[in-house]
């Protein structure tokens, strides 16, 4: 065990669940993150005041209950917005995820600006929920969708994806950071896009709380997350999208608050950004969500991105010493995520071994099957980090991997 | 009675919440535009003149709503009646910072006008769209 | 005051929020629970204790945390389908609100079934959340909608009702109680629906909490719910619909979790209700839902309802008694719901006037603009009771009903 | 090392995992279903013959997954082959009440059974669809 270097963080105290035993007697080592996160006490804690002395419905009533709401679901929207560093509260539209974000975006885009024969570019590492709403494009219209290629470090081949645009190419869809290789995307790809006019959608799931995230500099036209992998509750998560094209796409789902006005004739719609949010939003837990951008506020999101990079860099080493393990993609830098297979044993096997050592590691295909055939594999292993996670975990986790070895090897 | 509600309904909202003033359209106008509150459905329609020296000439609301969106509407058209729209301009964005609950910063409104009567709306957070819709009809008119 | 009967419900102190101080001093009388009801300690425990005890997302992994919260989130399911009498868990969709359930049913069932020129039957008392959807059909589409009349009573007009029907019909959308009159939906309109083999969707945001649903004696084909109106979490809501219509029609959203296999070429669907649910769900909030329904079968539906009609009944004829004001509807039965006016008093004026009370009753149109205009009014006052409410509450506020009559007439 | 690990992975597992039996096409066959796990990608395919008397004459498999779909695949053919449909339908049932932790029930399958190895998956619930994933195959190819 040489974690030489001891790391400045250590937040584990504000993550209640950290103290949990699992199977009655192992401490939980939750590397998961990239799944979901764990939330700090004060997301936690809001939560509970929320319901206990502020619930109501929000932007309808006018007692003092629905302006306590209103302002907390507000507040959140600009906390987002300064995350997010958008330019206005109009460009930040709550979702229930980042996934109905993207099916948000798909359909309406398409509405405003495609037709039959136009041209979505994606990639071949894209998450399902990436590929899926645009797949019914595909389908119901007859939009032609094509895939970027990746190099073996798992990134995005630049040249082919130059090579895929054409006077049809109405919209780009990429993953800020893959939540397989745990790469961020290339700077070429968005000013490619830029230069001919197109714009991009990134899916930033995995990177909204481990990169900096700056949407005029990134200069994305579309930015979704979600609220449950950024330290947040479930139930929530945030599109972005520039002033202009929300203003021209046309609304998503239709229902009480996204009105303006209403006879059995047809309806207006309400500004921005309500007339993207149709029915009781998931205040609360927008507010949550406000709480645990405060939070990573708070530790310092340059330090959490450090702490993290620390721990993906002694894992990366770690593994990369052991024979028995295969690393999935190159020697690029990764950001809090690393995916792998132990030779000869199924992911599940490792994550269940691992399991009762209370060690919490997703096996599966990630959502990325498409990505799992092009790999040959049908599931990997993943490790993935958040604030709360330590050096010393990662040792322990070590030779737990030696000890799983040895046992399907017996 | 309660302090808030008393600091809210002052006589001059009841009156002009009873009364509006400059009530009905303005014959001839150049400026137009509709106000609407879509929380509860009240809406307006402001008119006004124009003049060539840019001073609002006449000016005169129709519609429905609450105490406070009509007194408010009928306030401001008897505030705004004979200003340049540059001074027009100012006022609405003092206007905006007061019924928000800040009077700190204020430019051209002091205590004597009867648009401080509804001050009272900062303690009143979701009745603020009330108070501003005839001002943001009026913002809109200016920009069309 | 003259409560010459108290009830026997004392459930008050299950709710935290109704021990808040309005401002300061006064004591809450939360009238304004079909915007949305006010939640027990027991729902707010277990969302507490979830994130502190077994989050981590769904369906995704094999760990332990990841069992207990797949685990708690199928239960929940399990709930609703007993709650609502349904056939199968399959036939329980989560959603984040009944808006999102609207909305998927009018696509889906749109896509699947319908055609430019065909007809759909909505109501004048529907609520925007049950026309909007409806509209975009209209106007994406060409779908012709027709609109039954109301009757004074606010009763759908059976027989106008009836002669909408022509061999284009494909679905019906109906208020199964109406949040503006309280009075529930005539079973006549569903025989006739199913006499007439045309599926019909039930909205059942106000409904769920205060009626005993059975959807099998219902026979519908649809039912709608939310989540934060049935003493539950904000952002979860509730699709039920019959397993051959669902299997039948695409999916809604696409994304993680909704697939079976996934190529490059295209996908295969997950089963039901996997299928409809893209994305991360609002896990914690379905479970949180899952323990409103506890609490509300500890208490008894038949309780809840019986004490719910006992304060409606007493509300009512205390309101009838006065001079001044105007209720809504005629003298049939009101569930938990009433909505009147103070004459030549702004409904608004209402509410901010009994909100320094520590009175909180909802002001607007109720999301309900095309009935509003029936009515001839641009607002009223609404007072909806939940399983929280007394007797003694209704006297407090008569009283400061004329106190404020009082004031803005002085 | 721990006891949950070791009731799942029995030898037998690790061993069936490690070498499936029966694994391949089966030629002739009448009867072919796919199973699937969306979870995590693992998938096979099952063929069968049933003979004029509904008995199984012969059973195969292939595909690919982890050590528990792979073993229970191999141990449902060794068992399956040469049995009645009616039995092999009891036997599903015990199985999947089995491996579900419970094992008070259970009507053909006992102890003795090689079947029972998969015990220990109930310790494991999100592995159950990985024991339980070839005879869902059957169960689908009975009714197709
Ligand atoms: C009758 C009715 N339908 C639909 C809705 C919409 O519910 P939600 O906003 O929770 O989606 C409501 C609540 O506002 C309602 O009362
Ligand atoms: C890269 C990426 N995109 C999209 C998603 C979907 O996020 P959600 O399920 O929260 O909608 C995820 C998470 O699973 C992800 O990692």
């Amino acid at each position: 065990m040489d974690h030489s270097k001891t790391l400045n963080l250590n937040v584990r105290k504000d993550f209640p669940i950290l103290s949990k035993k699992i199977l009655e007697k192992k401490d939980l080592i939750y590397f998961d993150t990239a799944a979901s996160a764990q939330k700090p006490n004060t997301v936690i804690d809001e939560t509970n005041d929320f319901y206990k002395n502020h619930y109501s419905n929000v932007s309808r009533g006018v007692h003092t209950l629905s302006v306590e709401s209103t302002f907390r679901y507000e507040d959140a929207r600009k906390k987002v917005q300064k995350f997010l560093n958008a330019r206005s509260e109009n460009e930040i539209i709550f979702t229930k995820s980042a996934t109905e974000g993207i099916n948000l975006v798909a359909q309406t885009f398409y509405d405003k600006f495609m037709q039959k024969g136009d041209e979505v570019i994606l990639s071949l590492i894209e998450h399902h929920s990436n590929l899926i709403p645009w797949f019914f494009l595909r389908d119901k219209y007859g939009v032609v969708l094509k895939f970027a290629n990746i190099q073996p470090s798992g990134e995005i081949d630049i040249d082919h994806f130059n090579s895929l645009f054409t006077n049809k190419t109405k919209i780009v869809s990429l993953t800020h950071l893959s939540n397989v290789f745990g790469t961020e995307l290339n700077e070429k790809a968005i000013s490619i896009c830029k230069d001919k006019n197109v714009p991009i959608l990134l899916d930033g799931c995995q990177s909204a709380a481990h990169l900096k995230i700056d949407v005029q500099k990134l200069s994305c036209d579309f930015f979704v997350f979600s609220g449950h992998k950024t330290y947040g509750p479930a139930g929530i998560g945030v599109l972005y999208g520039t002033e202009n094209l929300l203003s021209e796409m046309p609304p998503y789902q239709g229902g009480g608050g996204m009105i303006g006005d209403v006879s059995l004739e047809g309806a207006s719609y309400a500004e921005l950004p309500a007339k993207y949010e149709a029915g009781t939003p998931p205040l609360v837990e927008a507010h949550g969500l406000g709480i645990a951008i405060d939070y990573m506020n708070k530790i310092g999101l340059d330090n959490i991105i450090e702490h993290e990079n620390e721990i993906t860099k002694y894992a990366f080493n770690k593994l990369n010493e052991i024979d028995f393990i295969e690393i999935h993609g190159g020697d690029n830098k990764r950001n809090s995520i690393i995916s792998f297979n132990i030779k000869n044993i199924h992911s599940h096997e490792v994550s269940s071994f691992l399991d009762v050592e209370g060690i919490a590691i997703r096996a599966g295909h990630h959502c990325c099957q498409p990505l799992m055939k092009h790999l040959g594999v049908n599931s990997t292993a993943r490790l993935s980090f958040g604030v709360y996670n330590s050096l010393e975990e990662v040792d322990k986790f070590v030779i737990a991997l030696h000890k799983c070895k040895e046992f399907f090897n017996k | 009675m309660n302090d808030l509600i008393n600091d809210l309904y002052q006589e001059i909202i009841l009156d002009h919440g009873r009364e509006p003033r400059n009530f009905g359209e303005c014959e001839p106008h150049n400026k137009s535009a509709d106000g609407h509150n879509p929380l509860c459905g009240d809406n307006l329609k402001l008119t006004f003149l124009l003049n060539d020296q840019n001073i609002i000439e006449d000016i005169k609301f129709t519609g429905e709503g609450c105490a406070i969106s009509l007194a408010s509407a009928s306030l401001m058209t008897e505030k705004l009646k004979g200003k340049k729209i540059e001074v027009a301009e100012e006022i609405f964005k003092d206007f905006t910072n007061l019924v928000s609950g800040s009077d700190e910063d204020l430019k051209v409104l002091n205590e004597e006008d009867s648009l401080y009567a509804l001050k009272g709306v900062g303690g009143f957070p979701m009745r603020v769209k009330c108070a501003t819709m005839a001002w943001h009809a009026f913002n809109q008119a200016l920009k069309d």
